[in-house]
């Protein structure tokens, strides 16, 4: 049963198509003009890469570097279909557990090896064996092996089936490192020529704290279907420079220090919103929005008046309109509103009903106030932390976060009390299970993975070695494996929109807004897209100078 | 001996004031100089008489926020009030130098002796070359009698002798050949004989033919040097003329009292402050002094059998500093002082006088030797066993200022060697002591930074006088005041003894003063004591070498002394 | 991080100098030059405003209305409103509290540790001297930034934290200063003296030599305040000190500086709140110095 | 000439104490490494969990071993420039640090430059002059004194960067990009720096040897070049010390201020992610830099002033 589409891949693609991905995303794939080759390019992007490599990095602002050095089996297409890339075509088995790759014959590794079944195995063994603490494991969820049918046919067996396969294989966590260096054991993640990929563009040279530049690929004729233009990158050069501060960015690019930057924050958009010599581009927001996700198993947080109470106790739309200037929508789920598994009903259905909140919170007893205007209950006052890991801090999430913390404390007297964590201090959390609010958006485009990541019985909700925690909420992740199994398309669909029905109901998460990344650019570059299954801008294989 | 001009130096009614328009304040007024080449002038007067200012303004040195008037101001012939500064800087140091008071402050002290003497030569390009510049430099320090000059030259004047730098200072002064020298109290700061061969220098360069006009305090040595004198008090001159007509014949009252309280041999034995001078029918003017009155029989009450010296001081001996730096400060002294006595301790600086004084006052141990007080150990025992004896021996310093606590007001400073009463009786007492060297009772609520030098060793020496003590130590108690009020300082030391019969240890390198007021006296050199016995017999025919020179040196200080000697030279 | 150095240099020597003002004192205030007089009353505002800060505003400095983000100052919000709504006035005001509690806290360490080692030091033998003179240098090798960076690692940041640091980093510029005058005053007459007037060593310590040792303390305090500030808001500023939403200057400054460009007002008044504190405090402490120095 | 034995023993006596205090300074981060709670590798680990770390790192700082061994072996290792590695990045600190060192002293030295610069010319200006100027000078020095590093920073972007675009924003490309850096580094510096400076020159115009030299025909300016100069720059070497701690304090700041890569970026990211290997090798590093500049100040100061030369 081969032909050139699975049945499943078509699942996912027709019915995602929204008009919003295609509003938003002007001048992304639609503009055919031929590119003029040459020249270089630097961008000013906010995040240095923590780490270069794509199987352990899990830093969504890392992956738009990585990308131009890291290709996939499978491309996704902005309207959601898959398309072939180093794939040419694959198929499924009928019980879904199989899939059988026809890869490319003429595409070779920078380091010269060629990119084989061999090597696709390798890869995967790599992600799946524990010992590489390798994030993308948890896309193999159900990996057993890889068979090499033939140099170029490689087939994937896993142990149940994954409606969220394809999806996974066309994300760079799941892209291709030479078997050579999976083999050194080398540490890839302070980057540098060690990490060989297959992409447009070859690692030339990190600077910590400053910047990082790759050159031109001439060999790489296997560009993803959803590619401007097949064929080497037009640039000869391009350079990714670390400018964290907001000022210092737009600064760097309305001085032409730099030639385009991402993460233009809404107070800047002004700058360069129809003004002479620059232009604006806004990517879709297809991942999850920016969320609140509360651990309803510890703490205050176990009683759903509370969380109800969170949830509504301050006015959403007006914190989201006045911080991001109306650039942004506020979210009703975690899902992103250009997802396709995004649930549209849920709008309307919750928030800003701080009378309720404060009658939730009687009921729950907490009645007393301290002298600071806080409820308080036996002594004790309502206070919830949010910890926020600080290298995911970005775009004024963290003041939108305040924004709530003070509206909630005038409110209804709960105390929010937002704490910048080190990365370390935040996984010690995840392992210990001690975190009471999570905030943050995911990478996975599949609406079923992300569920399951955050909720899912194997999401950081349900950690199993804390035993004593508070009880699960088994009707919910019962749904999410059973949306994770399901093939048909109106099932899954029906199974994805409880699921946010519930998690939203009962307050186990509290969405915020929609995010998108926003890129300026002074007006010559040309080619600037956004990558469907990561949300951020794509490498910079299709970009060029006019001249 | 008068000058016909062209005068070096031609002033008339210089006058030099401060403040704003409409009400400043004069400090000079009236002042009218002249020079001649090679002649020596003297300004005399007391700290504050203006005279300092009155040189500097020769210069155009009067400094910020001050306004030079005059009728007259020619230097050398040119009109030196129409001068620009550019004009002044151009004739400093070639037509007219400066020498002041201590080489240690007077030269830049991170810059060698031969670039001080070359920068006059330097800034006004006097010479071709550099090599001429040095060789004019090293003639320079030769004619200021500096032995080899070469090596001189590389050191720094901290490194010098007090002698030596102020040679280094004339030399600088004199190197670009000034035809006019202005010499601000150039040999305050030395001993007696340095003094003596720095003044023959100076009156060598006069003989040359340069013009000189001498600051000074010091009577005497203006007798010795200058063919004229002008007398200047508050910025007022009240004496002027040839030197000879003004010491024998003053004409100011002002004049005549100060020469009259020149404390000297002369007037042992007599009330210094009270001196007047009258004028004999021939013009010439004595000095008449009341004599003191016979020595009382009553001496300190002290529990001492009456021929008990007060203190003994056997074989001391004291070094500082180790191996070859190791300096004898003190070599076998002993002394005995009687009760109601006043032993004169005399010795230029550096013989061991400070260190005596610090010994005896318990303040340092010696090497070996003792000390007794009152028949008791007083040296080598721990400072609690002598506490009880501490009221019996006081001490006035040099600088009361330093010895008061600053935050003290003088009542609470000269409280301090009151035993602890009551308010009253401790206010009755204070006023009483007060009273007693000549202060007023409002003094106590003053503090000692608002007084004068002289009030200020009055308070000191009433703080001495509240513990009653039988003796006093005093460090150059007078030598940093003026004539008049060390006269008056001393005869209150004098009226204490006569009354209280307080005996006085007394300190100094002024052999006038010393003369005026020991009854016996030790002279020190070199930490030895060379020759000791009663004050007047001892100076009449002093037996030892050292005393003869220290004799001559300081005999040319009396002012009537040089003119004999002049006549007769 | 411009903190001044030891007092023990005379620090500044400031406008109006006695030596240069000879005309009659018309510049002067009961003897207090205009701008001693001024920073005085400055200070005690911001006393003021820092025990009570409600009685200048009325607003919440934690939170403002989110519908009024980013207005510029006018008749509403005098220093205008930050991204939040929160009025930046109010922030201002309650910011004080932070910016001088910890400067002066800091300022506590510094002083006692300091005073206590520099007299130690100034009777000691000398061995004692050398050992704390070494310690001195050894803590003066680690400015206040460097210092705070460290104590942030190991304690993590915080009020306290930054101010032990600061504190810390403080110690020698008093302990020098106090040292030296201890040196100075021991030898002074009136103390080597005081054994005649049957003063015992420690009666002489008591009344005459720690009198005026510490005299001087609080001058050097008062200049030292200013370079306090200044350490605390900068710690603040690289978001070592107190974390948002506390209204504390550096913080405060931290925020503004994202939005420099559609809103200067929320980065320059704090700014201008610690420049005029900073310049208060140093004025005031110059005036005292001359005003010591002139007595010594 | 002086004999130069007493320079040489001074100088060595000043090595000798140099070396004493940077081993003090180096005893004194390892005992308070020891002497907080908890054990070194958790410390040393910071919060990162990768399964073995606590392992390595107790190999790699002989935790097994006795204290007086890892003392030893702590020092030793310091001498050599080894400061451990960074295990929140996994590479050698000293790598790391050694990339970030050029910007931040090219800053601190540019900065340092300028305020010496404005600070002599300012001084010798105004120094005992009465009228406006010297008072003017007074209150800009105060003003500039009392400025906080970052504010001003912030003040001079505005200006020179938004509002007319002269200076870039940020980065280290080229001379313009170390311009608005380097002023707002220099300034506070130049402000303090100018008022000791000045201080001191009018303290030594009251000396007597200054008529002295006035008497010799020298002017106004020619005075303070050749002799007045020189007794300011005593006080002034004594700062050095103070100096060097505030520029590169001020450098941490300023590169947070203009986003420039430097040893202040790096320090302050490896604060806030308890990388605290990093931490410490920073600043011991700018411990030595300290003593190691105040040593050699002290030896320029035992060398202007001839005084202290001879025994």
């Amino acid at each position: 049963m081969t032909h050139h589409r699975s049945t499943l891949s078509s699942l996912t693609a027709l019915p995602a198509l929204s008009l919003l991905a295609l509003l938003t995303a002007p001048g992304s794939a639609w503009s055919n003009e031929a590119g003029v080759p040459g020249g270089q390019i630097t961008w000013g992007v906010t995040t240095e890469p923590a780490c270069f490599n794509p199987h352990r990095s899990s830093q969504q602002n890392a992956f738009l570097v990585i990308r131009n050095y890291i290709d996939s089996l499978v491309g996704k297409r902005s309207d959601g279909a898959f398309v072939p890339w180093l794939a040419k075509s694959w198929s499924v088995s009928s019980n879904g557990k199989e899939y059988t790759f026809q890869l490319r014959d003429d595409v070779r590794f920078h380091d010269g090896e060629r990119f084989n079944a061999e090597a696709v195995k390798a890869n995967f063994d790599f992600i799946r064996n524990p010992k590489s603490s390798a994030a993308a494991a948890s896309f193999l969820e159900y990996y057993l092996r890889t068979e090499v049918l033939g140099p170029y046919t490689a087939k994937v067996v896993l142990s149940q089936p994954d409606s969220a396969f394809l999806e996974s294989v066309s994300s760079v966590k799941l892209g291709f490192l030479s078997p050579k260096t999976l083999a050194s054991e080398a540490d890839l993640c302070s980057g540098g020529p060690g990490l060989v990929g297959t992409g447009p563009f070859i690692f030339e040279q990190y600077q910590r704290g400053q910047s990082v530049s790759f050159r031109k690929n001439p060999a790489y004729q296997w560009a993803p279907a959803f590619a401007q233009h097949t064929g080497p990158a037009y640039l000869d050069r391009v350079t990714y420079r670390f400018l964290p501060e907001y000022a210092v960015r737009t600064g760097a690019l309305s001085s032409g220090q730099v030639d385009l930057i991402e993460g233009v924050q809404p107070t800047d958009i002004s700058a360069f919103k129809d003004v002479a010599g620059f232009k604006l581009l806004t990517g879709p927001s297809s991942q999850t929005s920016f969320t609140l996700n509360i651990n309803y198993r510890r703490g205050v947080a176990t009683d759903i008046r509370v969380r109800r109470a969170l949830r509504d106790g301050f006015d959403l739309d007006a914190l989201v309109k006045s911080i991001y200037l109306g650039t942004v929508p506020r979210a009703w789920s975690n899902i992103g509103p250009d997802n396709s598994g995004y649930n549209p009903r849920l709008a309307g259905t919750w928030g800003h009903r701080v009378a309720e909140a404060n009658k939730l919170l009687d009921e729950a007893g907490w009645t007393g106030r301290d002298p600071q205007g806080f409820r308080t209950k036996d002594g004790k006052r309502l206070s919830i932390e949010v910890g926020y890991p600080q290298p995911y801090v970005r775009d004024n999430r963290d003041l939108l976060i305040q924004g709530i913390q003070a509206a909630l404390r005038k409110n209804i007297g709960l105390d929010l009390n937002l704490r910048i964590v080190s990365n370390g201090e935040w996984t010690k959390s995840l392992t210990e299970a001690s975190w009471s609010i999570y905030p943050n958006t995911l990478n996975p485009a599949d609406a079923a993975l992300e569920l399951r990541d955050v909720l899912g019985d194997t999401g950081f909700l349900y950690n199993k070695t804390v035993p004593d925690a508070g009880k699960v909420d088994t009707e919910l992740t019962g749904l999410i494996n059973e949306a994770r199994l399901q093939s048909d398309l109106k099932k899954r669909q029906a199974l994805l929109d409880k699921i946010q029905q519930i998690a939203v109901d009962r307050a186990y998460i509290v969405p915020l807004f929609a995010p998108h990344y926003v890129v300026a650019a002074k007006r010559q570059v040309e080619g600037i897209s956004f990558e469907a299954q990561l949300d951020s801008p794509s490498n910079s294989h299709d970009l060029w100078l006019r001249k | 001996m008068s000058h016909t001009p062209p005068w070096l130096v031609d002033v008339a009614g210089l006058q030099i004031s401060t403040g704003p328009r409409g009400h400043e304040t004069r400090l000079v007024q009236g002042l009218n100089l002249q020079i001649a080449a090679g002649e020596c002038v003297a300004l005399v007067g007391e700290s504050g008489s203006g005279k300092s200012l009155s040189a500097r303004a020769l210069l155009g040195l009067a400094g910020e926020g001050l306004r030079v008037q005059a009728e007259r101001l020619q230097l050398a012939g040119e009109n030196a009030l129409s001068f620009s500064p550019r004009q002044w800087r151009e004739r400093r140091g070639t037509l007219a130098a400066l020498v002041m008071q201590d080489a240690l402050v007077s030269l830049d002290p991170l810059r060698t002796i031969g670039q001080e003497v070359e920068e006059t030569l330097l800034r006004h390009r006097l010479l071709p070359s550099g090599a001429a510049v040095r060789a004019r430099a090293l003639q320079a320090l030769q004619e200021a009698g500096m032995d080899h000059p070469e090596q001189r030259a590389t050191q720094y004047a901290h490194q010098l002798s007090g002698g030596l730098r102020q040679r280094a200072l004339i030399a600088a002064a004199m190197a670009a050949r000034p035809r006019l020298l202005i010499a601000d109290e150039p040999t305050t700061a030395l001993d007696a004989t340095v003094q003596a061969q720095v003044l023959a220098l100076l009156a060598q360069r006069v003989q040359e033919g340069i013009g000189l006009l001498l600051i000074s305090h010091d009577l005497a040595l203006v007798a010795r040097m200058a063919q004229r004198v002008i007398v200047l008090r508050h910025g007022q001159v009240v004496d002027a003329g040839p030197t000879e007509q003004v010491l024998s014949q003053p004409r100011h009252a002002y004049t005549r009292q100060l020469l009259a309280s020149v404390p000297s041999a002369a007037s042992r034995g007599h009330w210094l402050a009270s001196a007047r001078a009258e004028e004999r029918p021939d013009g010439r003017v004595l000095i008449q002094r009341t004599p003191l009155p016979g020595r009382s029989a009553i001496t300190a009450a002290t529990s001492l059998p009456p021929q008990e010296p007060l203190i003994q001081v056997q074989q001391v001996n004291k070094n500082f500093g180790r191996g070859l730096q190791q300096h004898k400060a003190l070599q076998d002294v002993s002394f005995d002082l009687q009760r109601g006595e006043v032993l004169g301790i005399v010795g230029e600086s550096g013989s061991g006088k400070s260190t005596c004084a610090r010994i005896l006052l318990g303040l340092q141990e010696p090497d070996s030797g003792q000390v007794q007080l009152l028949g008791q150990r007083w040296s080598g025992v721990a400072e609690p066993q002598r506490r009880a004896l501490r009221p019996q021996l006081q001490y006035i310093p040099q600088d009361p200022l330093s010895s008061f606590d600053p935050r003290y007001d003088v009542a609470r400073i000269v409280a301090e060697n009151l035993p602890p009463q009551d308010k009253p009786a401790r206010q009755h007492r204070l006023a009483q002591l007060l009273d007693q060297v000549g202060l007023p009772a409002a003094v106590l609520a003053r503090h000692p930074r608002s007084l004068s030098g002289g009030q200020r060793q009055r308070v000191a020496i009433a703080r001495a006088l509240a513990a009653q003590p039988a003796a006093i130590v005093c460090d150059e108690p007078v030598s940093a005041l003026d004539i008049h009020v060390q006269a008056q300082v001393l005869d209150l030391l004098t009226e204490l003894r006569l009354r209280l019969g307080t005996a006085l240890v007394f300190i100094s390198h002024d052999l006038g003063v010393v003369q005026h007021i020991s009854d016996r006296v030790l002279v020190f050199h070199q930490g030895r004591i060379v020759e000791q016995g009663e004050a007047a017999a001892l100076f009449a025919a002093p037996s030892h070498p050292y005393t003869q020179s220290l004799l001559a040196a300081a005999q040319h200080g009396s002012p009537q002394a040089p003119l004999a000697l002049r006549r007769a030279a | 991080m411009n903190s001044t150095p030891d007092a023990s240099v005379p620090a500044t020597a400031g406008p109006g100098a006695t030596r240069m003002s000879v005309a009659p004192s018309l510049r002067t205030l009961a003897g207090w030059p205009w701008g001693a007089v001024l920073a005085a009353v400055f200070i005690a505002v911001l006393a003021g405003i820092t025990a009570f800060p409600q009685s200048l505003s009325g607003d919440d400095p934690l939170s403002g209305d989110i519908t009024q983000s980013l207005v510029p100052p006018g008749a509403e919000h005098w220093f205008g409103t930050d991204r939040l709504g929160r009025d930046v006035f109010t922030r201002v005001i309650y910011g004080a509290r932070y910016s001088l509690l910890i400067g002066l806290a800091a300022m506590a360490i510094s002083v006692s540790a300091g005073v206590l080692l520099g007299v130690a030091s100034g009777l000691g033998g000398r061995w004692r001297d050398e050992g704390i003179t070494r310690l001195f240098d050894v803590l003066s090798a680690f400015p206040a930034v460097l210092l705070a960076l460290l104590v942030v690692t190991f304690l993590g940041p915080g009020l306290f934290n930054i101010a032990l640091a600061i504190g810390i980093a403080g110690i020698p510029k008093f302990g020098r200063v106090v040292r030296s005058q201890t040196l100075l005053v021991r030898r002074a007459d009136y103390v080597t003296h005081a054994v005649i007037y049957g003063r015992s060593r420690l009666d002489t310590l008591l009344r005459h030599l720690l009198p005026n040792v510490l005299v001087a303390v609080p001058v050097i305090a008062t200049i030292n305040v200013g370079s306090a500030i200044i350490a605390v808001s900068g710690l603040s500023f690289l978001g070592l000190g107190p974390q948002p939403p506390t209204p504390e200057w550096g913080v405060m400054l931290a925020e503004g500086r994202d939005i420099l460009r559609v809103a200067w007002w929320a980065g320059v008044f704090p700014g201008l709140a610690i420049t005029t504190s900073v310049l208060a405090f140093s004025v005031l402490g110059q005036h005292l110095q001359r005003r010591f120095e002139g007595r010594l | 000439m002086p004999s130069p034995h007493p320079v040489l023993k001074a100088a060595l006596l000043r090595l000798g104490s140099a070396l004493l205090v940077m081993w003090l300074a180096a005893s004194a981060t390892f005992v308070a490494l020891h002497a907080l709670p908890g054990r070194i590798q958790d410390i040393l680990a910071g919060d990162l969990e990768l399964p073995g770390l606590k392992e390595a790192i107790s190999a790699e700082w002989g935790l097994d071993r006795s204290l007086p061994e890892q003392y030893l072996d702590f020092i030793v290792r310091i001498a050599h420039g080894d400061f451990g590695s960074s295990y929140v990045m996994r590479q050698p600190v000293s790598k790391i640090i050694g990339s970030q060192v050029l910007p931040t002293v090219t800053l601190a030295l540019l900065a340092g430059a300028l305020a010496t610069l404005i600070a002599l010319t300012l001084a010798t200006l105004t120094a005992g002059r009465p009228g406006p100027a010297r008072r003017l000078a007074a209150t800009l020095e105060l003003g500039s004194a009392s400025v906080p590093v970052f504010w001003l920073g912030i003040l001079l972007l505005m200006a020179f960067s938004f509002r007319l675009p002269w200076f870039p924003v940020s980065g280290d490309e080229g001379w313009r990009a170390l311009v608005l850096p380097t002023l707002t580094l220099a300034l506070p510096t130049a402000g303090i720096l100018t008022q000791v400076l000045r201080e001191a020159m009018e303290k030594a115009l009251e000396q007597p040897f200054v008529t002295t030299v006035r008497a010799r025909g020298l002017g106004e300016l020619a005075l303070r070049l050749r002799h007045v100069l020189r007794h300011a720059l005593l006080p002034a070497v004594t700062l050095g010390g103070w100096l060097v701690g505030s520029l590169l304090g001020g450098a941490v700041i300023t590169e947070k201020v203009f986003g420039r890569p430097g040893l202040g970026t790096v320090t302050l990211n490896a604060v806030l992610s308890q990388d605290v290997p990093v931490v410490l090798a920073v600043v011991l590093l700018a411990a030595f830099v300290y003593v190691l500049v105040s040593t050699a100040l002290d030896l320029l100061y035992l060398a202007i002033d001839p005084r202290l030369q001879t025994p």
